[in-house]
């Protein structure tokens, strides 16, 4: 019984930075029609650049709020400016058209994976937590920065609902996604709304990825694995649906965590993929897409 | 007219490769072999693009072929063409049951169940013992006999069966491929069996690049599960995009073009992927329609002046 | 009714939509060679009707029976082997291809279900090719014709499978009404030269008139109203439920 | 209404690649007035229309709404200029539903009660959508869609509305609703530019039109003339 | 005299670019060092080394590409070394056929032996680390009974499972659970749930890699845990320490060298390997640095630039290495001379740092 309450609440955190990763790709696939392969380096751009500045102002700041609150700035800024750099040479030029800004995204994850290893190396870069140390919870043993990134993840995700379902600004996203033509004849500036949907994904990815680098291997692959759960939560719960993301990525994270601990975490992966087709079967665009 | 010209174009990039591996060292010669099993691959994934399907499971299907070439070559003593002809019908075999399945998903999620099928594959090569686990499976020689021409006779076999698919592509199975990337519906409407027609394209495809795998098997000796990720797809994808999907040619160009900047770039440590990256980068910004569209445009225009 | 000049005849059909009864107890009966019209205001539940019948639907509660077999849960290609070939209210045609290639989509269908010979499918392509006025255009890409030929060849590329019942959704919307007088000539060649029956759903109230033996009038998805046009003009129930009162026929 | 709501097409040219689909056309339409575009199948209507609205590129030419020039705008911005349009083919937001689509219409309109005297106004003009708000957009049959689509143009209040075919698969008492709604909107001071392949309706709602061939204006004036010219009549019009 | 070149098939992307690139650097560093002493004197001739790297991605197919342009276009006749199993094995394939000497770091046993004379190891695999390591942490710890064993689910994990299972059985230690999971892996909270569920003293996680290792021991640590860490064949520190922090402290490592413990030369070299990788030096590729020296001691030795006639006198040669001069052996286990002899150094992580707690010379 112990057991299960500590494997549902580790899937519980596991599935705060799933969730995270995959809001993103569902946005974007929502509003541009993009499957972006690209969307992991941009997690992975704001991990490191988290790491190299928190280290340049450790010797002055140390590691406290204001370090973080600087470092955190300064890795969303660079991913923001990545991501505006990519939307506006890239995947502008492709607007709709589903292969090509797929296979661009793939280029681009070669591109910018063989940048990162030139610029930031290949080694694990340490970062300190944000909140070192346990917290013990209902019997269970919790670290700090698990609490924090569940935190941030409950927030952003219920912003980004509100957002999407209660605002202007996301009726008009949900349009665009639906006929940006459409869209642009009720007056919605198509490439701007395009852009900061875009904008709002890198920046839900940077955010993610930052929270998770101190509990995390951070490199230049750190994403890698988190793109092939993220999209898997993402078709399971439906392309371009909010919800369906976050159902999957729950989804997801108990199956890793049961079937790891029950029987072994490679079968666990195994049982992701064997889950995806079969929900597949049974419901041919997941739990909530209607596209 | 056109219909023959893309037929002699593609005979006559396999024919300059069969002459390159003649004329040129070892290492030529499997370069061409490369070439020709990737150019072949993309051809499998862009005919089954003619229902308006992005096949992910390409790379499954391929490693499928490879696996069983590579487990009779290490436990049988089957003649060599029967293990091209298995490997080719187990691939045939699995997609017919895998697509019977996943073929009523479309656009995006069949891309990503067969991205899942292919890692699920991928995986399950790593747990399995017998197929040599995460180190995979060695000594995977032609007969005796066939080592010294290898090269031409897999070449040559990969342009073969490119234009074996360009056949069907161009019979009424073909047309009916096309139609129902068009409007499944009407085709449906007037009594064709998309469904069947569906699971067919991607089944021949599938035995295609198991066929192609098994080729791969022989030409590497060396197989592991790695090399059947979703990267294989992915490349073959890009090989496709760059060449141009419109054009039967396409695959060819791309394939041959992206495995030639490959061979090049690789000294360049790290920054291959750099080099690499930016030229699909750069290639599907300002070739929309691969190089094959690039040459149409460019003889349209030479044309209306 | 089970006689064997019925072609199609579909018993107390309907169709549930979550909240909503689209169809309710429809029964419909076509005989051979004969020219039935559908009609009714938007959202009366002809589309659903035709779904129904052609297979693209399954019915709720009823039965369907076309040339004799019960058809009832079919799929749409099995209907269309027994004879029943429709189009669709907007895109009914293939885009990318020509229009020689659409027409062939349509051959292909009757050949895989024996109605066209093998060899003669290049013959059934011409003649349909020629029907409905398309030859100057046999090789012109189909998405870039005007959509008055786009209407056409969707009724080409039905004609071409050579059914016993063709059921054309809207097929007279956006065409002229020098075109609309071509096309029910054509449509009136189908019927005494190649024996077809005709389902039609139009709007189009001239043509609806002028060409059908029978009509069968939908309203909030019940037939209200049946027979000849000169029974349907002074019907005042329908006159209220579709053609408004000030219109002129 | 006024010349500031005047909208002017000079000499415009739009190509579909190679291909021409309008040439040199100019056209008026006065401020407060009515206006039809007739024309065969692949006239150029459509083209015409959507060359106004920026939703294809114009090669040359221009295009003003009481003077300002407008030409190769964004659609959003044409809107902003108070241009609505409803499209051929319906083009409603499937997957959300009807009431979104109809906000989705005011979506330049941010006061909340102008945006709910909107939707009364349009309600009144289809009374069937009443039911239908909270359903979902794709689900409606032809004919209701191309109601929501004349309702959401008229959700954001434009000073000139243009409509393409708005009553292709129209029951007969629908086209009269329809002409009727227009006819209404006009009073309160909207100008329309009408495209209809369905020339006696669009005549007789009408002020004055243009007949469009092969991207070509080759006729215009009062619509009334046209309506009676039996001449005009068969060799414009196929009637 | 002729250059000759010296091939390597290794990472140089991913995750495992790190290894590859300071192995470059190792090899790159010997052959300066040897051409600085004067080159290869073979005949009166001095002959100049080279290396040439490609990355192998890690797969059979990149290595497979590898192999070919190495053997085939580069015509290269040795190769100072190659990572990973699956790659090395494809470049073994056309190595042994023609008539190319080949160093390899990978564990597989496949690759050892008679069968293959051209081809030598250049690094302990855990047949030489395993059952010292283990007999040294069982005397540090006599009260241990019960171990948990973690791998990732690949070629060198599966070998070293077995020889670490039997080592901790031979000291009398139960192993309670042998785990797999999947390179790669992003979340280890599961994992750890897992190992700690069955309440062991010691949790060796034998071939993980340094940065999944610390981030285990992490969340092993989270969990309340506080036993024995080992890891077996862990290379290094940084990574451990980089992903583990505190969680970290006290673990042992069987395949990695203490800095404080470095002469001033091997001092030196780790300066270079952390230049260009921002990592200390692991024993991966110190093997590249070793293979170096230990081809040109066997070309001296034969007289000779064949492969055939150096890989012949390779067994019998004794060569300056990393860790002082050594030679060949491993007759007893892989049925031929082919594994270098190296120290195997057990160290103990103290705050950041390593500290070596015993030597076992075979
Ligand atoms: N898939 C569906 N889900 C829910 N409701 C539907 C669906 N399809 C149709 N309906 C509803 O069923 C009713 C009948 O629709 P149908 O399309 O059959 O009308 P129709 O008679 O063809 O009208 P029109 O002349 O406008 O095309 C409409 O109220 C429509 O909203
Ligand atoms: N996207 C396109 N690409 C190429 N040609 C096009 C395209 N759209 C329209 N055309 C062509 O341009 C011409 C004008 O088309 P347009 O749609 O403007 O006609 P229309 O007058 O609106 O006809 P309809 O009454 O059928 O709607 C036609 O010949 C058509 O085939
Ligand atoms: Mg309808
Ligand atoms: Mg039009």
């Amino acid at each position: 019984m112990q057991d299960v309450v500590q494997l549902l609440f580790t899937a519980l955190q596991i599935s705060a930075v799933y969730i995270l990763f995959s809001l993103g790709l569902t946005i974007i696939f929502g509003v541009l029609k993009v499957v972006n392969f690209a969307h992991g380096q941009f997690f992975t751009f704001g991990a490191l650049v988290l790491s190299l500045v928190l280290r340049a102002l450790a010797p002055s700041l140390g590691h406290g709020w204001a370090a973080y609150l600087l470092a955190g700035l300064a890795g969303l800024a660079a991913c923001l400016f990545a991501g505006l750099v990519v939307y506006q040479f890239g995947f502008k030029r492709l607007e709709r058209d589903m292969i090509g800004s797929f296979i661009l995204s793939a280029g681009l994850v070669l591109l910018f994976e063989g940048i990162m290893l030139e610029v930031f190396g290949g080694a694990v870069r340490p970062v300190p937590a944000l909140l070192e140390g346990n917290v013990r919870l209902l019997g269970l043993t919790v670290s700090s920065q698990r609490l924090v990134l569940l935190a941030f993840a409950v927030l952003l995700t219920a912003a980004i609902i509100v957002l999407l379902q209660r605002t202007r600004f996301g009726k008009a996203l949900r349009a665009v996604s639906i006929d940006h033509e459409a869209a642009m004849l009720q007056g919605v500036a198509y490439r701007q709304i395009a852009l900061y949907g875009f904008l709002m994904a890198t920046a839900v990815a940077a955010i993610a990825g930052m929270l998770i680098a101190p509990l995390a291997a951070v490199t230049p692959t750190l994403g890698d694995s988190y793109l092939v759960k993220g999209f898997i939560a993402v078709v399971v719960g439906g392309m371009g649906s909010i919800v369906g993301a976050i159902v999957g990525s729950v989804l997801i994270a108990l199956l890793e965590s049961f079937v790891g601990f029950y029987f072994d975490p490679s079968l666990a992966n195994l049982a992701i993929f064997v889950i995806v087709m079969v929900v597949l079967l049974v419901r041919p665009k997941g739990f909530f897409g209607n596209d | 007219m056109t219909e023959h010209k893309d037929s002699i174009g593609i005979a006559a990039i396999g024919c300059v490769l069969l002459a390159c591996v003649a004329l040129g060292s070892g290492y030529v010669g499997s370069l061409m072999v490369w070439m020709a099993l990737a150019a072949a691959l993309a051809a499998s994934l862009r005919f089954v693009l003619l229902i308006g399907e992005l096949n992910f499971a390409s790379a499954a299907f391929y490693g499928l072929g490879a696996y069983c070439t590579g487990t009779i070559a290490n436990t049988a003593d089957w003649p060599f063409a029967a293990t091209l002809a298995l490997s080719s019908l187990l691939a045939l075999a699995v997609s017919i049951v895998f697509g019977g399945i996943t073929l009523k998903v479309k656009g995006p999620y069949f891309l990503l169940i067969g991205f899942a099928f292919t890692e699920a594959m991928r995986i399950l090569y790593t747990r399995t013992e017998a197929l040599g686990g995460n180190s995979g499976l060695v000594g995977i020689f032609p007969p005796a006999w066939l080592d010294p021409y290898y090269q031409y006779f897999a070449t040559a076999l990969c342009f073969a069966l490119i234009l074996g698919m360009l056949a069907i592509e161009r019979s009424h199975l073909g047309k009916i491929f096309v139609a129902i990337r068009d409007n499944e519906n009407v085709v449906r409407s007037v009594g064709n069996r998309v469904f069947l027609a569906k699971v067919a394209c991607f089944a021949i495809a599938s035995a295609v690049a198991g066929l192609v795998g098994s080729l791969h098997a022989y030409a590497n000796n060396v197989i592991s599960p790695l090399d059947f990720g979703f990267m294989l797809s992915t490349f073959a994808l890009a090989y496709l995009k760059v060449g141009g999907e419109d054009s039967p040619l396409g695959p060819v160009i791309g394939a041959v073009l992206l495995v030639g900047i490959a061979s090049w770039a690789q000294s360049m440590g790290g920054s291959e992927h750099i080099l690499y990256g930016l030229a699909i980068v750069l290639s599907v910004l300002f070739m929309p329609k691969g190089l094959m569209g690039l040459l149409e445009r460019l003889r349209a225009g030479r044309g209306g002046r | 009714m089970a006689d064997g000049k019925t072609l199609l005849s579909g018993r107390n059909l309907s169709k549930q939509f979550k909240g909503l009864l689209a169809v309710s107890g429809v029964d419909i009966d076509i005989r051979r060679g004969e020219i039935v019209g559908l009609i009714g205001p938007n959202g009366a539940g002809k589309s659903t009707t035709f779904n129904l019948l052609s297979g693209f639907l399954a019915p709720t509660t009823g039965t369907l029976t076309i040339a004799g077999a019960d058809m009832t849960g079919a799929s749409p290609e099995r209907i269309s082997q027994q004879g029943l070939v429709r189009t669709f209210q907007h895109g009914s045609y293939l885009p990318t291809m020509t229009v020689r290639d659409n027409v062939l989509i349509g051959a292909l269908g009757g050949t895989r279900n024996g109605r066209v010979a093998r060899g003669e499918q290049e013959r059934v392509i011409a003649q349909a090719i020629a029907l409905f006025g398309l030859s100057d255009h046999a090789n012109a890409v189909a998405k870039n014709l005007p959509h008055g030929l786009q209407r056409l060849l969707s009724m080409a590329i039905a004609f071409a499978a050579r059914p016993q019942l063709i059921c054309y959704d809207e097929p007279l919307t956006g065409l002229n009404q020098t075109e609309v007088a071509e096309t029910l000539k054509v449509y009136r060649r189908l019927k005494s030269e190649h024996g077809m029956s005709m389902l039609l759903v139009e709007h189009n109230m001239r043509a609806v008139m002028a060409i059908c033996d029978r009509i069968y009038v939908l309203h909030h998805g019940e037939i209200i109203f049946t027979g000849t046009p000169d029974e349907v003009k002074t019907s005042d129930a329908v006159l209220k439920a579709y053609l408004g009162e000030a219109h002129d026929l | 209404m006024t010349s500031e709501h005047t909208l002017a097409v000079r000499d415009l040219t739009v190509h579909y690649g190679a291909v021409p689909a309008v040439t040199g056309v100019s056209m008026e339409v006065k401020g407060g007035s009515i206006v039809s575009l007739i024309g065969a199948n692949g006239a150029g209507k459509s083209t015409l229309i959507k060359a106004i609205t920026g939703l294809v590129k114009v090669r040359s030419g221009e295009v003003t709404l009481g003077g300002k020039p407008l030409t190769n705008r964004a659609p959003n911005v044409i809107l902003d200029h108070g241009i609505a349009l409803v499209p051929e083919g319906r083009r409603l937001f499937g997957g959300m539903t009807v009431r979104e689509n109809l906000e989705m219409g005011a979506y330049r309109i941010r006061d909340a009660a102008r945006q709910a005297e909107l939707l009364d106004t349009c309600l009144r003009y289809f009374p069937d959508l009443k039911a239908k708000l909270a359903s979902d957009a794709s689900s409606l049959s032809g004919g209701q869609q191309q109601m929501v689509a004349v309702a959401r143009a008229l959700m954001s209040a434009p000073s000139v509305l243009l409509l393409d075919e708005p009553t292709i698969g129209l029951a007969p008492a629908f086209v009269n609703v329809i002409s009727a709604v227009v006819r209404d909107v006009n009073r309160q001071g909207v100008t329309v530019l009408l495209v209809e392949q369905n020339a006696e309706v669009a005549l007789r709602v009408s002020h004055h039109a243009y007949v469009l061939e092969s991207g070509r204006v080759v006729k215009h004036g009062p619509s009334d003339v046209f309506l009676h010219d039996p001449d005009i009549k068969k060799a414009y019009l196929g009637l | 005299a002729e250059t000759i070149k010296l091939g390597l098939s290794i990472p140089l992307s991913g995750s495992g670019a790190n290894w590859g690139k300071g192995s470059e650097w190792m090899c790159a560093k010997a052959a300066q060092e040897v051409n600085a002493q004067g080159g290869v004197k073979v005949k009166g001739q001095a002959h100049q080394f080279e290396c040439v790297g490609y990355d192998n991605k890690y797969n059979a197919a990149e290595g497979a590409k590898v192999a070919q342009a190495l053997v085939a276009r580069d015509e290269v006749k040795f190769v100072a070394g190659s990572i990973g199993v699956a790659p090395a094995r494809a470049l073994q394939s056309l190595t042994e056929r023609r008539n190319v000497l080949l160093f390899t770091a990978a564990w597989g046993n496949s690759m050892k032996g008679p069968k293959f004379p051209l081809t030598f190891s250049q690094m302990n695999s855990p047949n030489e680390i395993s059952e010292p390591l283990i007999t040294h942490v069982k005397k540090l710890h006599p009260g241990v009974k019960t171990v948990v064993l973690l791998n990732p689910n690949d070629a060198t994990g599966q070998e070293t499972e077995k020889v670490a299972k039997a080592a901790w059985e031979k000291n009398g230690v139960k192993v309670l659970v042998s785990d797999w999971y999947e390179r790669g892996t992003s979340e280890f909270q599961p994992i750890a749930a897992k190992l700690h569920a069955a309440k062991p003293d010691v949790v060796d996680l034998a071939s993980t890699p340094p940065a999944d290792a610390g981030l285990i021991f992490k969340e092993l640590k989270a969990l309340g845990w506080n036993g024995v860490k080992v890891v077996e064949v862990g290379t290094g520190a940084d990574g451990l320490l980089a992903t583990g922090k505190d969680a970290v402290e006290g673990a042992y490592l069987g395949a990695a060298v203490s800095v404080d413990s470095m002469t001033p030369q091997q001092k030196a070299l780790d300066e270079g390997v952390r230049k260009a990788t921002g990592e200390s030096v692991n024993a991966i590729q110190i093997g590249f640095y070793d293979a170096v020296w230990a081809i040109k001691a066997a070309m001296e030795k034969a007289q000779s630039i064949d492969p055939a006639e150096v890989a012949k006198a390779m067994p019998t040669v004794r060569f300056k290495s990393f860790y002082g001069e050594t030679g060949f052996g491993g007759k007893d286990v892989y049925g031929s001379d082919q594994q270098m002899r190296l120290p195997v150094i057990i160290t103990k992580l103290v705050g950041t740092s390593l500290q070596e707690v015993g030597r076992v010379q075979k």
